[in-house]
């Protein structure tokens, strides 16, 4: 039961070319720096990355984007990203926008075992698209599947050698959700402690949904908009 | 005199009650935070996972980790929490969130409302505001009346590709404050100054004018 | 933003005659202890309970049922309770049994905004009977719909005066889902502290979610199975 | 010789892998608890919400808020971990439970299960049994083989109310290990000095007898 793994590179080792992706993070903010690392440094092409946003041009899925690894992002929102638009408008890059709720709630349905969820969201506009339609107490809902992902990717701030996840702040985000829907889910923690030192009442992710985990390093934690107000 | 993006917002704060929970959009929606009357207790929530959003942090205070949807730093509140992304719009879908701010390119007499799409511009994608406009039970949209080159961006039906449909409940532009019914756009204030006779000019959209229309209290 | 109210009396004044009220807790674990008194208390009549089970015969919803308050229970497991049982073969008593995950899930799709779910629990059983089932991937669902209750009557660990909770061990269950599910929700803690004392990243139930909370007292938490082995 | 209840969750604790999740039900199912083969780590989930149960606690040691799923208080191990009841049955549902074993009124040739209700007797409910057989991918059953009239309880067709279609993957028995295919019950073990001839006549579903059947090591 020990879930373990030496490091990034170690981890992410039998991701093949083709592979569909589930990557945690809102913006910068909680994602798999290291792993994302790891997938530049091993080559890995032709991915379908879930993950709500692109990273920026230097950072987070951007780093991915530049080497050309992406083939489909399944996001929410891509601004911030000019090597991303280029790829886009060059046809080399193709992209599902889905709202980000949808995205949440496809990640939750697949943890949870419900083949599919019904949402208002995107009702009466080109989301709805070819998409089921159906009226629940007069209101209309669109039929949205959950994902199916190989590997799920994402950051927490502490973690346990069985897998068990805490967040923090902000940067909990789609990191549990996806966490919960990887078929394999690969978990980097800036903190790995031995089995029984996390509180079992406050663990956000249980240690099932988690098939490996490492001890990250090297931290950026790079802030996007760094908004303040003086003293 | 049109209303200034800040007064837009103090406007809108005069629709805030005590203990409402609100999600303020990016834009003039955001700004209405300032405007929180004194003593009154509102939470804001911020779609990408907490609940009790605070001031911008000092200088030097930031935390990578702690950021509102906009990907601003941010700080808490007493008795702030945080939620993973579903939750968040768990609770929206649910109408826990007693109002919802956003700003738009367009709205129509109907209450459509199209904000994050602009056809032949790179589209940058929806973020969160599909969610919202289909989920919240009181949209309170803030905008500029016209564009740019004079045009009314309250339309008898939107131009632009939507983001939800029969959703907006209410407009605060820079020249008036409207209700969105079954009728169409009901001018219930107009800018100090501004005449009913302007914003009918610039209202494209359906405009009932129940007899006498206040100016807005600036 | 103050939430809080004097205690059980005040919280459930406005309970009328008929409500549909969600009880957490499992077993005895976890139970609206006073809450429950005070609708014993009030006297409301005719009530529907949806409550994983239906307490013992001098506990828990045991007490309601011996003053014959109770119409119609939902649950999933009813037993340990012979007035139940008399009531039940006499008609005075209504009972839908659903599975227990899918009483769980139903008050997720409520909390969450979904009017409806799909599970494969009870495809092929009489539980199926009057359902739409649907087939994804080759397996088969029931639809289920969202509960809609008047009221949620929860127990938390502790609680702040905005309403976040914190559930201690099993005595979690039910209690954060149908705390999200009620038109009105009505919690009562173990200790009631002012609003910061919680750590925001481990409150399992946001206080927008919760009505009204109070400070509990007396409880019981009585051991439905006292097992033990010897030291 | 047929098998006793402690040597059914014996053989069934055979099954195990290092690493799994299990889920065990109550009676037999229960005891495969004590045979998890010294150094393997097993996490034992609690359909109410806990992953990582314990044995019993110490005499006076009783925690009213720790229970399982059978209500009877227990401990918790290194690495438990507390979770909702939609949770408990989100990660059964999605299959990430890698064994459960229950016990059963009636199994049928084709894993049909019945074991909640019987026609004329106070019906106390399904509990987690439904969602448990409709969703893990893994589904052992403990029972008896014959009822206390002798009848086989290995059918053709269950006679009682089902908790669940095709979901049983293999059934230990007093007389025997039998896996449920598309051909029926295959048998691959019979209990010691339990002969071939008598556990056909005591299975009354479709029994397939593939060459040699060896013994249940006890």
């Amino acid at each position: 039961m020990n879930k373990v793994v030496l490091n990034a590179e170690e981890a992410v080792k039998d991701i093949p070319d083709g592979a569909v992706l589930m990557l945690g993070g809102f913006g910068l903010c909680g994602i798999p720096e290291n792993c994302i690392s790891a997938l530049v440094a091993k080559g890995v092409r032709e991915l379908t990355c879930i993950s709500n946003n692109a990273g920026v041009d230097d950072f987070g899925i951007g780093l991915m984007l530049k080497q050309k690894q992406v083939r489909k992002m399944i996001s929410s929102y891509v601004g911030e990203n000019a090597e991303f638009e280029r790829q886009l408008l060059s046809g080399e890059l193709e992209v599902e926008l889905i709202p980000q709720g949808t995205l949440a709630t496809r990640c939750l349905a697949a943890g949870y075992g419900m083949p599919a969820v019904f949402t208002p969201a995107g009702v009466g506009t080109e989301v709805a698209a070819g998409k089921e339609t159906r009226q629940f107490n007069g209101k209309e809902y669109l039929l949205e599947m959950a994902f199916e992902a190989d590997f799920a990717l994402v950051k927490a701030w502490k973690g346990d050698t069985m897998g068990n996840l805490v967040f923090r702040e902000t940067a909990r985000n789609f990191n549990p959700l996806m966490a919960m829907a990887g078929k394999i889910t690969i978990a980097e923690v800036e903190e790995l402690v031995p089995a029984g030192e996390l509180d079992p009442d406050l663990v956000h992710t249980p240690g099932i949904y988690v098939h490996r985990i490492f001890q990250g390093r090297d931290y950026q934690k790079r802030i996007e908009q760094r908004t303040v107000r003086k003293k | 005199m049109a209303l200034t993006k800040e007064q837009i917002a103090a406007r809108i704060a005069r629709e805030l009650r005590e203990g409402y929970y609100v999600n303020l959009g990016i834009g003039i929606p955001t700004l209405v935070a300032n405007y929180i009357p004194p003593g009154m207790q509102v939470v804001l929530q911020s779609e990408n996972g907490l609940l009790g959003m605070g001031p911008f942090p000092f200088e030097g205070e930031e935390d990578p980790d702690l950021i509102n949807a906009g990907k601003q730093t941010i700080t808490t509140v007493p008795g702030s929490v945080f939620f993973d992304s579903a939750m968040s719009f768990g609770m929206i879908r649910a109408g826990k969130v007693d109002l919802t701010v956003l700003g738009a390119m367009e709205v129509s007499d109907s209450g459509d409302i199209a904000n994050w799409k602009i056809p032949g511009k790179m589209v940058k994608g929806m973020g969160g505001a599909m969610d919202l406009v289909a989920s919240a039970r009181n949209i309170v949209v803030a905008m500029m009346h016209t564009n740019p080159k004079g045009e009314s961006k309250l339309l008898p039906a939107c131009t632009l590709p939507l983001t939800g449909v029969r959703c907006v409940r209410k407009v605060v532009s820079d020249l008036a404050v409207l209700d969105i019914t079954g009728d169409g756009f009901v001018l219930r204030e107009r800018a100090p100054g501004v005449s009913v006779e302007e914003i009918r000019e610039k209202t494209a959209g359906r405009l009932v004018i129940p007899g006498d229309v206040p100016e807005i209290q600036v």
